[in-house]
Formats: structure tokens, sequence, C-alpha cells
């Protein structure tokens, strides 16, 4: 069985047929951050699936090996002390979560076990400083560098955005608070939008956060800012529906925030319009997406998640996070061969070294170069905006009316989120402390 | 430092009421300069908010001052249990074909426990067996009703008979057999079985958020999602939102029906006293066995009230749980053993939270300002606002 | 106030016609200390039975063992039975016993503290199923303990260590029992109420054909009013007859009653160093 | 009566040991103890009797420090002590009884009564006793020396490693007592020692009182509804009722008054 | 209140005997064997320098934090075991022994062996401030109180204290120096911390049983018949938080040093209940609670249950289809955690420590059963 056309791989110069490599990754499945690692998990096991009906790698099968925190840093602590005790030792581990990053960060890198983690905040790559490179790598651009980009492009659309002023409304805990530094606000000064001083947090749980948007709006604010998932962006929109906000504040977001998930969960706070409250939310779009229908990676996966009879749900963001990974896995995985001659003499400094120097596209979908420099996180990205596809699939729904809805047995009706571009993919801007 | 504590215990309440004027002293000055600046629409708007979202803890602190007045037990399991409750309900309410033998065990657990409350030798009396058997057949058909327009109903009749089934489960198998332990030792039992819990709603209902539309139908009603008020005295709009003064009501019918159930009937007074003293209530002759099964049938059947219009009212996932940390404290707030108090407490938290929100932001008051509050009452009344006072006498 | 003064209730269903026996039990607490070392005994319907013996030597479990409170306090009967008419009590939950008629008024005063004074006896009157006569009831226990009335409005936590002697047993009596077992009632009343503790148990015994189980250290009073008696001894019956045998009985008369060879009180500053020995040896 | 009093203490030449002068004492509207006065005087068993709910528990958890009373001020050995908590009281010589036995009933007897000698271990404190070689071993086996003295005393030897709540309501008792005399009181407040015992032991009891005052000539008050028994150990009677002190005297005196009669007897004296 | 039930059955013959912690040969054998096997355990792991790989390398790491968790629930036990006071925010305090210690070396270059027994005070201090209360406020009201502990301090260093704490962001924990000698290496803390953990428990079991420690448990047993026998109450319940939040600070302390980042979520309530379940599971009240405590949830939680998922993995989502695989590992961990607590609280409400003494009185007594 061959891999699709558009896959360009290294060559492999050893055989490894017969042995098989374990993808290390645990991270919080059940706590506040589920809506995101579920279908990560999905994504990673029917690409798996795949990859091992098709040849694995250079013969390799691929497994994985994965514990749930429940987003209780201690149980980080000790899934991460069983990781590292295994013999032989991972040459690389997979994490979700920037808390969980941030607390290994130095352990890590004593046990010289590089790690790969789709989300990434300063401290968890560059440390306290933002200047000190550790073992670890990110799959997506930091926080703080995505709203500096959406800066850029507020500060670029005054028609849009006049008199810009953003609002950070957030979860609280290190994800949440992640791009709240004083770079992206001087940075977003000299894009001539202003950053509120006060930031404003919530609880996943909470049910009413009114309070904290009108403490936004009262300050000044026309934009929000959420560093949140799933139901975050969706309680925001719902709140702002309700108090009859919706039109004169803006919502966005982390790339998390254009998801799925939100649409799903914000789908019956309908504005007068009659489409969910979140239509028209911006975000970051560091991938392509699901209704980028012709490009062939993002093809791949509908095949992919069809074939494994996925729901709606779980086709999102981070089902596309779960797929690249795997065959970023490969690319790592052939290229350290090739140079160190066997799987059994790799170590975790090996993959390091190509770590470091990788310029790759997995599955088409983005682009990871850790070559350029001191960077270790990715940089391509977009602005995007989410909207809800019409009865004819041709485009947004302007209005209730012309949407596609379909029913639910709850007796509301799910509308199906698309996300429009908005910008080229750009290189965002580098906001580490100390630059 | 004698000195210091001789005054101090001679002028105890002064001193006590000293503290408590500096507190809101410091209280006033920090806050004056926001005070002033603020609109009164906000301070409308805050408190009416703070008091419909505390109405869902008011609920939840019920539950918990039910089963502490039935058994002397601090039930952290409670959230725990409003999350099964919740889970359970939506099953029932978003499947339209239920599958009528799950109805069926369902029911026939439930029935099954409710006739062995006092011990499974009841189970040989003939009459409560045939009581029983009509019982699980009537559930069946309930929960099994096909159809869009039963959901409500079905899930009702479905959510009580599962919490209720939980709720003497978790009696019969972890709390009975404790009986005449350390409290502390009943505390963790109580948290062992949120873990059970917590494990078992993973499994069978999974990680991902649920969104429980029950409000959804209150549009059909003709209710809007949300009342708008301005008024020029206001400075600004206000909105209420339909859902939370729903649940509001719900909360405060709840309460109404606790106090009537307290009122006409001895159940209250023989929950005290096996609360109180286990081992003489039964010696009395009070069965112990069946108050603490019905407290915790009771309490099963709230907890799954509060789960559903909390996760209505924002979606079901596995951290509604923690929902519950903000009803702890309105139940000591209000007393351990006062149905006034949990009502009380419930809606003091909530107003706190959203006025601290509104104050002071960094998350001051959902995640300090109910424990700050909290010490604060409790310096100057050590068993909560309406509390039984603890009786020393040597 | 005297308890023949009261109006005495009409004989009601609680006058019993059943025997208790006991039959050679034997209990085991925390299954290691074994306190009980076979027991045997009979409670004739509408008689007074008197237990007598020293502190600890198993007069309190004995009753625990009828009443079924022994459960609760990791005691075990290991063997022998107790019979209630045809019924094993032995086998029967506490408060099963207590619906039965068998109830035990429980040493050292527990009280229901938190409740008032009525409520506890509220509390009491729950398992008598005839509880519309409530307030007549409540009336007679108030006529028996007039000082009750006074305080039924307060929390009995406060009470004074009499007062709350005289409401554990007025909660007792407000079951209606058909065998009211007693365990030391006069504990720490005084002495004008002491004698109105045995009119009443008189009364209770003789009106409404209630049978009593005594256990009391006042041996003198209680020998007045027991029709039969047993002594105990490191958990056997050492001894047992009608009571006025037992009255006339040597021992009986130096260690229980506080009499001396002539039959006369003696004086407790009297006592002598001697006993000591006696007892080590004996 | 204070002149009797007067007439009393010239007679036996005692000093006061303690003095309670006017005393009130209510809980809401309760009035629990009103007005009260006596002393006990160095070196004397003093009786308190009383209907139930008299007041004497009162009356001695106000000497104690547990009630504060409302009005009045207590002296001990002549220096007023109503200021002071609780515990300093048991360290100026107070020690007690409890009528509702208060013990560690998850303490062995033996815990108990080194519990009890917590004020006369000194040396003992956080570090010294977190270190324990040296000087809080030599302080612990000294003091043990003195426990198990009191143990032989009371005749617990065969109880000393059992946990209190295994024992028996007399027993427990027993231990009481032997706590209060670990803490070697110069004043002994007993309520109702007693109760719960059959002759034989309340002559035990009887002689273990009469023998500490003998030997330790230690001041005491005793609450006891055994009259024969108060009348034949004690040197004087205090009688309350209803919170009053109704009549004091020599158990002689008191046998014959009316009031006591009347309140307390009955027609049984 | 937790109890100090000891079975009959012990006699000595004279105090110092009565006095000894191990009163017999076999204990004192056990006692020092065990110790011994502690203190070669990383010497036998594949990067201990004999070159050997009897025990693998994990234990270290499992050692090193039992010990750890072994102090601060000792502390735990100190206050809720013997002093009946029961504390939901125990993981607050550790948390400020954390980042008082690490702040110490970090802001003023303290080296890390002054560090961490004034980090203990510092955290002994602030217990203290939340020991107040216990004056008047009791039982679950008190356990409110300190849960409110664990809301208000994290708080506190995560928004006001932010500068100093880094707020929700780590904190990096600077290398543990010996005069110029780096304790990088887990080895050398190993040694460090183990025999650390030995002392702390010895002090506190010497503690626990000379005049402070019977003061302790009359508070616990009847508060008002002691403070009536001469025992300041308030000053003992002071005294226990105090303590107690020493242990905690000193865990905390050396929990930093062990692992070089703090992140403040770590010390949550989930922690505090874990510290609850291994002082109960392991004996609240007794000197051999808390170690017996934090072995057995470390090795349920580390070694059996990961097995016992592992098997189930398959299996469950193959016998009940609805069931996803990739809630199997999430769901049963606590399930099975959860069931093991429950089942062990209702067969040994006691703990494992009562059982032993049953165990060793029964050996000792054998062969009469009674
Ligand atoms: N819960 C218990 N656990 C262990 N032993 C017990 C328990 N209760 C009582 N005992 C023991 O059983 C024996 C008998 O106790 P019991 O209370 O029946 O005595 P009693 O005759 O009522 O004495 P008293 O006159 O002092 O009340 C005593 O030696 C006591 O130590
Ligand atoms: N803390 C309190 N609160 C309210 N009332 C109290 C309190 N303490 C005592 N009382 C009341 O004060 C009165 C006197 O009680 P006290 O215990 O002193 O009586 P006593 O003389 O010891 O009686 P007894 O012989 O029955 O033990 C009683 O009526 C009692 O109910
Ligand atoms: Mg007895
Ligand atoms: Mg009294």
């Amino acid at each position: 069985a061959q891999l699709p056309e558009f896959i360009k791989h290294t060559e492999c110069e050893v055989d490894l047929t017969g042995e098989t490599i374990t993808i290390y990754h645990f991270g919080d499945i059940s706590g506040p951050y589920a809506f995101i690692t579920q279908p990560l998990l999905a994504g990673l096991a029917d690409t798996i699936a795949y990859w091992n009906a098709h040849g694995g790698i250079c013969g390799a099968m691929l497994t994985t090996d994965n514990k749930d925190t429940g987003g209780n840093p201690a149980q980080t602590q000790a899934h991460y002390d069983y990781y590292r005790a295994l013999e032989p030792k991972p040459q690389l581990i997979v994490l979700y979560a920037s808390g969980d990053a941030e607390l290994l960060r130095n352990q890590v890198a004593a046990d010289q076990i590089p790690v790969i983690i789709s989300a990434g905040s300063v401290e968890g790559l560059y440390g306290e400083d933002g200047q000190t490179p550790g073992w670890i790598y990110a799959t997506n651009p930091l926080y703080v560098d995505q709203l500096g980009m959406f800066c850029e492009f507020v500060g670029a659309n005054p028609a849009e955005f006049p008199d810009p002023v953003i609002a950070y409304v957030s979860w609280a805990g290190a994800f949440g608070e992640a791009a709240f530094m004083p770079e992206a606000i001087d940075y977003c000064a000299e894009q001539g939008v202003k950053i509120l001083p006060e930031p404003q947090y919530f609880r996943p749980t909470d049910t009413d956060i009114s309070t904290q948007i009108l403490n936004a709006v009262d300050a000044g604010a026309n934009i929000i800012y959420t560093n949140s998932l799933a139901s975050g962006p969706a309680l925001i929109a719902k709140t702002l529906n309700d108090l009859g906000l919706l039109d004169e504040v803006k919502l966005s977001g982390v790339n998390w925030a254009l998801d799925t998930s939100v649409g799903l969960l914000g789908r019956t706070s309908l504005a007068d319009n009659g489409l969910p409250a979140v239509n028209g939310m911006y975000g970051s779009l560091p991938f392509r997406w699901w209704s980028e229908v012709q490009h062939p990676g993002v093809a791949f996966n509908r095949e992919l998640a069809t074939a494994n009879e996925r729901a709606l749900s779980v086709q999102n963001i981070a089902y596309i996070l779960g797929s690249t990974l795997v065959d970023l896995y490969h690319e790592i995985y052939v290229r350290t061969v090739n140079r160190v001659g066997s799987l059994s003499a790799i170590t975790g400094s090996d993959i390091k070294e190509t770590l470091d120097n990788i310029d790759y596209n997995p599955l088409d979908m983005y682009n990871v170069n850790f070559a350029n420099g001191a960077r270790r996180s990715t940089t391509g990205n977009r602005i995007a905006q989410m909207f809800f596809i019409n009865a004819t699939m041709t485009g947004p729904a302007t209005s209730g009316d012309d949407a596609m809805k379909i029913p639910n047995p709850d007796g509301t009706n799910i509308f199906v989120p698309i996300l429009v571009p908005r910008t080229e993919v750009q290189d965002v801007p580098d906001l580490r402390p100390g630059n | 430092m004698e000195a210091l504590q001789k005054f101090y215990r001679e002028n105890r309440t002064l001193v006590t009421w000293l503290m408590v004027a500096a507190v809101f002293i410091v209280f006033y000055l920090l806050t004056q300069e926001r005070l002033n600046s603020l609109r009164p629409s906000r301070m409308v708007q805050t408190t009416i908010t703070g008091l419909l979202v505390g109405g869902v803890y008011a609920l939840i602190a019920l539950g918990i001052v039910l089963i502490n007045k039935a058994s002397g037990v601090f039930n952290f399991a409670q959230g725990y249990m409003m999350l099964f409750g919740g889970m359970l309900f939506y099953s029932f309410f978003s499947t339209p074909n239920v599958n009528p033998l799950a109805a069926g065990a369902l029911a026939f657990g439930t029935v099954l426990m409710v006739l062995a409350m006092n011990g499974w030798r009841e189970l040989r009396n003939l009459r409560s067996l045939g009581i029983g058997v009509a019982a699980v057949v009537v559930l069946t058909l309930l929960m099994s009703w096909q159809g869009e327009d039963v959901r409500m109903l079905r899930a009702i009749v479905g959510g009580i008979t599962g919490s209720v089934f939980v709720g003497l489960f978790i009696e019969r198998f972890t709390i009975r057999p404790l009986i005449g332990q350390p409290l502390f030792t009943m505390v963790l039992m109580t948290l062992a079985v949120s873990e059970i819990l917590k494990g078992f709603v993973n499994l069978i209902w999974g990680s991902v958020p649920i969104s429980l539309q029950i409000f959804s139908g209150l549009e059909r009603l003709g209710l809007p999602n949300t009342i708008r008020w301005e008024a020029e005295f206001l400075q600004g709009r206000v909105v209420v939102r339909t859902d939370l003064l729903v649940t509001f009501f719900l909360a405060l019918a709840a309460f109404v029906g606790f106090v009537l159930f307290f009122r006409y009937t001895n159940v209250g007074l023989a929950m005290r006293a096996s609360a109180e003293n286990q081992q003489l209530a039964q010696s009395v002759g009070l069965r112990v066995r069946v108050i603490l099964a019905v407290a915790w049938g009771i309490t099963a059947i709230l907890a799954m009230l509060a789960g559903v219009l909390q996760g209505g009212a924002s979606q079901l996932d596995l951290n509604l749980p923690f929902v519950a940390f903000s009803a702890f404290p309105a139940v000591l707030l209000g007393g351990l053993e006062s149905i006034t108090g949990a009502l009380v407490g419930g809606l003091i938290i909530g107003l706190v939270q959203d006025w601290g929100n509104l104050l002071y932001g960094n998350q001051a008051g959902t995640e300090l300002m109910p424990y700050l509050v909290l010490m604060i009452v409790l310096i100057i009344r050590p068993d909560g606002l309406f509390g039984e006072k603890r009786i020393e006498r040597i | 106030m005297q308890a023949e003064a009261v109006k005495a209730p009409e004989v009601r269903a609680a006058s019993s016609s059943l025997t208790l026996q006991v039959n050679n039990i034997e209990v085991i607490y925390n299954s290691v200390i074994l306190v009980l070392r076979g027991i045997s005994f009979t409670v004739e319907p509408g008689q007074v039975v008197s237990l007598l013996g020293p502190n600890g030597a198993g007069k309190s479990t004995t009753l625990k063992a009828i009443s079924g409170l022994l459960k609760a306090e990791v005691g075990e009967i290991t063997r022998g039975n107790i019979m209630w008419g045809n019924e094993r009590l032995d086998l029967l939950s506490g408060e099963d016993i207590v619906r039965r008629g068998v109830v035990q008024v429980i040493e050292g005063r527990p009280l229901f503290r938190h409740l008032t004074v009525e409520e506890n006896l509220r509390v009491g009157s729950m398992t008598y199923r005839g509880g519309r006569e409530f307030s007549y009831d409540l009336e007679r226990v108030y006529a028996y303990f007039p000082r009750l009335k006074d305080l039924s409005k307060r929390i009995s936590g406060y009470l004074s260590g009499g007062e709350g002697q005289m409401l554990v047993i007025g909660r007792a009596l407000m079951a209606h029992p058909k065998l009211i077992m007693l365990d030391e009632p006069s504990l720490g009343l005084a002495p004008m109420l002491v004698e109105e503790i045995f009119d009443i148990v008189r009364n209770i015994n003789r009106q409404e054909g209630t049978s009593v189980l005594l256990v009391e250290q006042n041996a003198h009073a209680a020998l007045n009013l027991a029709d039969y008696g047993y002594v105990m001894e490191n958990g056997r019956i050492v001894l047992d007859g009608p009571a006025e045998q037992l009255r006339e009985n040597a021992d009986i008369k130096e260690f229980y009653l506080g009499l001396n060879q002539m039959g006369e009180r003696k004086s407790y500053k009297d006592v002598k160093h001697y006993k000591r020995r006696k007892r080590w040896l004996g | 009566m204070e002149v009797n009093i007067v007439a009393d203490r010239e007679k036996l030449n005692m000093p006061v040991k303690l003095r309670v002068d006017n005393i009130s004492l209510s809980f809401g509207g309760i009035k629990a103890l009103r007005n009260v006065s006596f002393d006990i005087n160095e070196g004397e068993i003093l009786a308190v009797i009383g209907p139930n709910g008299a007041g004497k528990t009162s009356l001695t958890n106000s000497i104690n420090g547990f009630y504060t009373p409302q009005e009045g001020t207590i002296y001990f050995e002549g220096k007023p002590i109503n200021h002071l908590p609780p515990y300093k009281r048991a360290k100026l010589g107070i020690s007690r009884t409890f009528q509702n036995i208060a013990l560690y009933t998850n303490a062995t007897v033996l815990d108990n009564l080194m519990a009890a000698r917590h004020i006369h271990m000194k040396a003992t404190n956080l570090i010294t006793g977190a270190i324990f070689y040296g000087v809080a071993q030599r302080e612990e086996i000294e003091h043990r020396r003195r426990v198990e003295e009191i143990i032989d005393f009371l005749e617990m030897e065969s109880i000393r490693k059992t946990t209190v709540g295994a024992l028996s309501y007399g027993l427990r008792k027993r231990v009481e007592l032997g706590r209060a005399l670990a803490l070697e009181p110069t004043l002994l407040l007993l309520d109702e020692p007693m109760a719960g015992m059959n002759v034989e032991e309340k002559e035990d009891m009887a002689r273990f009182i009469i023998d500490i005052h003998e030997r330790q000539g230690t001041t005491i008050m005793i609450i006891e509804h055994d009259i024969g028994l108060v009348m034949d150990i004690s040197h004087r009677i205090v009688v309350l009722d209803f919170g009053q002190k109704i009549s004091e005297g020599t158990p002689q005196q008191i046998r014959h008054d009316e009031r006591v009669i009347k309140a307390y007897l009955g027609q049984e004296a | 209140m937790a109890s100090n039930i000891r079975p009959a059955g012990v006699f000595d013959t004279s105090y110092a005997q009565d006095m000894k912690i191990n009163r017999t040969r076999t204990s004192r054998f056990l006692a020092n064997a065990a110790f011994v096997a502690v203190l070669l355990l990383p010497l036998l792991t594949a990067e201990g320098g004999l070159g050997l790989s009897v025990v693998p390398a994990v234990w270290v790491g499992i050692v090193v934090r039992i010990a750890i968790y072994t102090i601060a629930v000792i502390g735990l036990n100190i206050l809720m075991g013997y002093t009946g006071q029961i504390s939901l925010g125990h993981a607050a305090f550790v948390g400020v022994g954390a980042y008082s210690g690490a702040l110490m070396a970090r802001l003023w270059g303290i080296p890390f062996w002054i560090a961490v027994p004034l980090a203990g005070l510092f955290t002994a201090l602030v217990g203290l401030l939340f020991g107040l209360p216990s004056l008047r406020v009791k039982g679950f009201y008190l356990a409110m109180a300190t849960l409110a502990a664990q809301f208000i301090i994290p708080w506190l260093m995560r928004y006001p204290m932010e500068r100093l704490t880094n707020g929700s962001r780590p904190l990096e924990v600077p290398d543990p120096q010996f005069f110029g000698f780096s304790f990088g290496p887990q080895v050398v803390m190993y040694y460090l911390i183990i025999p650390l953990a030995v002392l702390m428990a010895f002090l506190a079991r010497n503690l626990t049983r000379s005049r402070v420690g019977r003061a302790l448990i009359s508070v616990r047993d009847n508060d008002l018949a002691a403070e009536l026998l001469g025992i300041n109450v308030f000053r003992y319940k002071l005294l226990a938080f105090f303590v107690s939040s020493f242990y905690a600070g000193v865990a905390g302390a050396l929990w930093a040093f062990d692992i070089g980042s703090l992140s403040l979520d770590k010390f949550n309530l989930a922690l505090s209940i874990e510290f609850l379940a291994m002082l109960i599971i392991g004996g609240a009240g007794f000197p051999l609670g808390p170690l017996f405590g934090v072995a057995f949830i470390n090795i349920l939680r580390e070694n059996i249950i990961p097995n016992v998922v592992s098997n189930f993995k398959v299996v469950l989502p193959n016998v009940f289809p609805f069931i996803a695989v990739a809630d199997v590992e999430s769901s049963l961990v606590p399930f099975l955690f959860g069931l093991a607590l429950v089942i062990f609280l209702i067969v040994e409400p006691r703990g494992l420590a009562y059982r032993w003494e049953i165990l060793r009185i029964a050996w000792k007594i054998r062969p009469y059963a009674y």
C-alpha cells in the first residue's frame, strides 16, 4: 500500500521492518481540555491505523502509550516519572498543555528527552527570560505571537475596527493567561490597538460572566480577545448576545477558539439574525481547515474521519493536529534513522538534532521550520472568521433562514461552522520577552 | 502576649466587631473609587445576576444540608451526584426512543433498592413485592415512552429513578457500613464516592462537554431568552436571563417544599435525632437506615435538579462538580443544619461572587471572596448564620 | 408531686403477656473481651426483676444484649439466645426490638442534645403506633416529672444531670413499653426524686402491667420494689432468689445494702482498709 | 448564717481556701445561680447538696472558670480569680471530676493520667519533646512514677493500659478521680463521684476520698446525692435550691433544717 | 474522632521498656533492615555507581516522592490524627513552603539547606494564621476554614503576588547548592531527603509521645475537659497548626528543590484530598500511619491501577460498544481509585496502622485467640 502522492517524505535508507515506534503522549484527557484532547486522540488513532496499514515508518509499526492527567499537575509529574524511567527511555514525548510543558521544561532538558507540544507558551519553550530554548518544540505559533498578529490585522483594517480597544477576557490558569504579556500590549500599541491593562478572567464552570464582560465594555473595549476554547468563546458570545452588545463588541480568540466545538456549543444562543451568536468571530488559523476541501491534506483527513465514522464534534482542529503529528513523526524518525543507522541507537539528543534542523510541512497542512534560527514554534498563521454554512453549501449563511440546519434530538438545530481566512499565511511577530 | 490574651478574653465581642468594622472600612476604602464610578445599572445587574446564580448554589447547599441533617455527614460528593443526575437526565432527554430493556433494568434496580431500604428481609413481604412489581412496570412504561413531545416527562421520570437508585446505592454500600466511624473517615468516603462517580460518568458519557438544551423549550412557550429593562435612573440596561430566572424559581420552590415537608411531618425531627446520635436513635426505635436512605434519595433528586439546571444554563462536562465548591461555603455560611441557611447562604455567595468580580476582577469574586466572607462570618458566628449552636456543657 | 396523684391512664395494649427469657448468653466485645459468661434468667409478664452487681459485672452489657444495642458497640452474642415470647430477640435489629415493646433506658443518660426536651419526648413516642395520643402521653410524663414541664422548651443539652435523667426515663415511657429495662434510673437524682422514681416504676408496673427489668445500685430500693433478684459478678449470675429472700442474705446486706451484722447502717467513715484485702483475695 | 461561718472558722482555726462571694450566673433568662456566697476552708471537706437543677454543677463550673458568673467574685487563697482562664485556675491547684464523665476516651487510663500531669511537666516543650532523649525522658519517667502511685492507690493496676472507651461506668468514675488527683490539686472539686456505684464501691470511693484528705490535706468540695454518705464524710454542707443557698452548716444542723428537708431530703431523713 | 485505641495485650515491666519506640528485638531489626534497604536502593539501579540494575530506576523517584509526601502527611497526622482538627488545606501549606523556599533561593540566594527550614518556619507562621479561627470554629466549620486556605492562599500567590511568584506561570527553582557542590542529580537528593524524612518522622514520634503529644490528644478527645484540667487548649491547637504547617513547609521546600520548577496549580484541592486519603488509609493517630498511607496510595496509583487499566483498555470497549477507547484510561483511573478507597474504608476504616498493631499483638500473644 502506498501513501498518497502529496505526502513527500524523505526516503528510508534503513529498513525497520519488525520494529515498533511508540508515540508517548500524556495530558488532560478528561479535564477542561477534553473537547480538544479527545479529538486529538481520535486523530492519532485513525492516522496510526492508516499508517500501519500503509507500511508504517520504514516498516516499523507505530503504537501509542498515553496517560491522563485530568488537568492535575501532580499527575503530570507522576506520569512523567513513569515515562522517564521506562527502558529504553522515550526519545520523544508529546504533550498537550502549556502548563504541563512549563512544569516539565527543566526535567526534560535534564533527562534529554525532546518534547513536541501543540500549544505554546513562552515559558514552556524559552524559560522565564524568554531567551533560553529548551527541549520543547511547538506545532502552533506562540499564544502571545498570535495576539500580536491579531493586532496587526486589526490595525490594518481601521474600517472594520474603528478605534480598536481590546479587552482580554479569558480562562484563568496557565493556558488562559498565556497571551496576556507586556510585550503583546506594547506591540499592539505600536499597531494602534489598545489592550486594556485589566484582564478579566473566568472559570470553565461559570454560569454567568456578564459582570466580566460588562467590566470590559465599561472600560471601553470594543473587541474581546480570549485564550479559551470550546465553552469559553461560546459563553462570551452568548453573554454578549444576552446583553445586546453583539453589534458593538467583536469577539476574537486564539487558534483553539476557531473551532467546531465552539460552533456546536454556541448553537442555542441565536442572535437577531437567527444565526448563532459566535457567527463572525475572529481568530488565528495556523492550519488548513476542514472547509478547504480541495486541499489534499484536508481531503485526506476527511476521508480518514469518514472511514472511522467520526462525529462532527470530532472533526475539529485537534483531529488535524493528531493526524499531522503522525506525519511529522514519520519524517523525524526517517531523518534520524538515516543519520544514526538503526532505531535502537537513537537517543533523545539525536531526535533533537533532527528537530533543530527540520523544515517540513506535515500533510502539507502547515509548516514546521525550526531550522531558521532560534524559534521553537511554528510561525505561519492566518487570521480567519467563523461563519455558518448556508443551505446550499455555497458559502456563509447571511441569516438563520438560509443557513443549513441539522435537527438535533434535543430539539435544537446544529449549524455547521466554516472558517473563512481573512489573510494569507504570514509569519507571526516574535514577542518573546527580551527581544 | 499575656496582657493581650487577657484583653481579648474580656472584650471578645468588642474585638470581633472592631475587626469586622476594620474589614468593612478597608473594603470601602479599597472600592470607593470604583463604586463611585459605577452606573446604577451595573449595580442592579450584578445584584440580580448574583442572586440568580446563587439559586443553584442554594439548591446544591440544600442537598448537602439535608444529608447533614440526617446523618451528620458533609457530602462532598454532591457535585458529582449533580453531574451524574444531569447526564442521566440528558440521556432520557435527547434519546427519542429509549431501550425498554434498559429502562426496565433501571426501574427494577431502583425499586429493589427502595424495597430493601431497611434490609433485604423486606423482600419476603408479599405485599411490598406486589407494589414493587407494579412500580417497575409503570416506571418502565413511562421511561420508554417514545416520541419527542414527552421528552421532558421521560427525562424527569428517568432522571429521578436513576438518581434515587444512585442515592440509595451510595447510602447502602458506602455510608451505612461506616456508621459509627470517625467524621473524617466519612469525609473521605464521600470523596471516594466522588471519584467513582467521576470515572463512571466519564466512562459512559465521555469527557466531551454536552450541551443540555432544556431551556430551548422556553422560546416555544413564548418566553424570551432575556428580559431587558431600561430606565432613566439606571443609566443603562439591565438584562435578566430567563434560564437563570427559571432556575432560581425552581430552587425557591424546592426550598418551600422542604420547609413544608419538615414542618408538617415528623421526618425532620427523626432526621435530626438520628443525625445526632444514630445509636441512640436506634435505641428509641427510629429506623435509622430508612431515614438515611430517604435522605440520600431526596438528596440525589435535588442533586439531579441542580445538575440539570446548572448544565442547562452552561453545559454538562466533567468540570460541573466544581460548582459545588461555591456551594460549600454557602452551606457553612448559612449553618450546617439550616434549610433557611442553605437558601440564604447560597444567595449570599452568589451575590458576593458577582460583586467581587464587579469590584476587583482577577477572579477575586469567584475564588477569593466566598471563602473570605465565610471566614469573617465564622469568626463572628462559629455556627453559621442559622446553624444550631454547638452545645458546650460539661 | 406524687405519682399516685396522677389520674391513672386506662390499661392499654401495653400490658404484656410475653415472657422474656435469657438463655445462657455469652457476649464478647471487640471479638476479644469476654464479658458475659453464660447468663440465664427470666422476666415473667408483669414481674419486676432486679439485677445487682458491682461495677463492670456486665449488667449493662446484659441489657444491651437484650435491646440489641450491643451490635453498635462491636459486641456480639456468641452463644445462647434471648426469647421474647416465641420470638428470638437476638436476631432482630435494635429498632425492631423497640417496636416489639422492649425498651431500654440507657445508662449515662444519653439525650438528643440539640433537641428540646419536648422534641426528645416526641422522638420517644414516634414508634408508638397510637401516636395520636401524643399530647396525652406528654401530660402523663409531665405529671410524673413536673420539672420537665418547666423545661419543655429548653435545649436538652443544657439540662443538669438529674434533669437529663428524668428526661431519659420520660422518653422511654413515651414508647408505651411492654418490658422496660431501666439501667440505673436513680443515677444522679436527688433523694426525694429517687423515691418518686421507684413509685413511678411501681405505678407503671402495677397499672399498666409493664414488666420491668431493673439494674440499680440502690439495692435497698431495688429490692423493695422487685419481685425477684439476680446478683451478677464478673459476667456470671452468682445468686438469685425472690427479693425478700435476698434482702435477708448476709452478703447482700453487707455489700449492697451497707448494713452491718446488726442490720444497722454503718458509717462510711468507719470503712477500714481490711476491706481491700478481702476483695483482693476474695 | 454569716455569723455561723465565722464562728466555725475560728473554732477550727482554718484559713479560707476558696471564697465564693455573691455570685450570680444566668443563661439568657435562666438563672442558674443567684447571689451565692460561701467559703471553703483550708483542709475541710465541704459538701454541696440540692435538688436536681439547683445549680451545683454550675457552681463548680464557675469556680473552675468554665462559666463566667455575671456578678460576684471568686477568691482563691485570698486572690480573686475571676479573670483567669480555666487552665490557669488548674495551675493554681484547682482540679475536678465531671458529673457526665469527660475522659479522653481514645487514650489509655495511663495516658489519661499522664495528660493530667501536664501542668507539672514544665521541662518538656516543643523542642525538648521532639528530641525526647535527655530532658523529656527523664521527666517522663519521674512523672510516670507519680502516676503509677495513683494507679496503685486507686487499685487500677489491671486496667492501666486499657482504653478508657472500653471501661464500665463505675470504673470510668474511678479513672476520673485518678485524673483529678494526678494534677496534685490543693482544692479538689468532685461532682457526684459515686453516682452509679453500689454500697461496697461507694465505701471504696469514700475511703479514697478520706485518704486523700488525710494524707495530702487536700481541701475537697463534693457534690453528692447519697445523703448518708455526705453526712458521714463531710465537715460542712452547703445546700442550694433554685440557684440560691438555702442553708449551710454542719451535717447535724443540715439534717434537721426544715427548709432542707422540704426542698431536698423529703420525709426520709 | 480518630481513634488511638491500642489493643490490649502489651505488657511492660519497667518504664524504660515502656518508652522504647521499638519494643522488641524483631521490630528493631525490621526497622533497621528497612532503613538500610532504602539507603542502598539507588546503588542497585542502572544509574547507581555499582553498575547493577537490580531495581528499576523509577523506584528512586518513587521513594523520594514517598519520603516527601510522608513528611507532609506526618504534619497532617499531628493536626488531624492527634489534635482532631480536620484540614482540607494542607496542599496549600505545602505550596507555601515550596514557593517560599524557592523564592528565598531565587531572591536572596539563600542556600537550600537554610532555605528549607526557613521555609518550614515561614509556612508554620502562615499555618498559625489559619489556625486562629480554631479557637471558636470547630468540626466541619473548621474544615471549611482550612478549605478557605486552599482557595485564598493560591489566589494571593497567583494575583497580588504575581511579581514574586510568576502567577499562573511556572517558577524556576535554582539548583540546590551545598558550598558550591551541586545537588542536581537525583541520587544525591535522595541521600539528602531520605535521612531528613527519617529524622522528621522521628521527631514527630517523640513529640507525640511526650507531654506535648498527650496535650494534643486531650484536645482531640475532650477539649472542654482538657481546658479545665490545665491545658491551654487554644495554645495547643495553634501549636498543632504550627507544627503541622512546619512539616508541610519543609515537605514543600524539599519538593521544590527536588523538582526544580513550580506551578501553582500543583498545590490544589486534589492534592489536599490525596493527603487526607493517605492519612486515613494509613491510620490517623498512629505514628506509622503516614508512611503506610503514602506508600499504599502511591503503589496503588502507580503500579496497581495502571496494570488493571491496561488490561481493561482492550476488553471494555469490545464488550460495551458504547464505550470509547479514549475514555477507558481517563475514566478507569479515578473509578478504580475511588473503588479501592471505598473497599478499604469499609474493610478497615481505622487504617493500615491499626491493622498492623493488631497483627503485631496477635503475633505476640499467639497461640491464644483472646
Ligand atoms: N464497648 C466495650 N468494649 C470493650 N469492653 C467493654 C465495652 N463495654 C463494656 N466493656 C467491658 O465489659 C465489662 C462489663 O461492662 P458493663 O458496662 O456491662 O458493666 P456494668 O455491670 O454495667 O458496670 P457499671 O455498674 O459500672 O455500669 C467491663 O469490664 C467493661 O470493661
Ligand atoms: N450552659 C447552660 N445553658 C443553659 N442552661 C444551663 C446551662 N448550664 C446549666 N443550665 C441550667 O441551669 C440549671 C442548673 O444546672 P446544674 O447543672 O448546675 O444543676 P445541678 O445542681 O448540678 O443538678 P443535678 O443534681 O441534676 O446535676 C439547670 O436548670 C440547667 O438546665
Ligand atoms: Mg452499667
Ligand atoms: Mg450536676
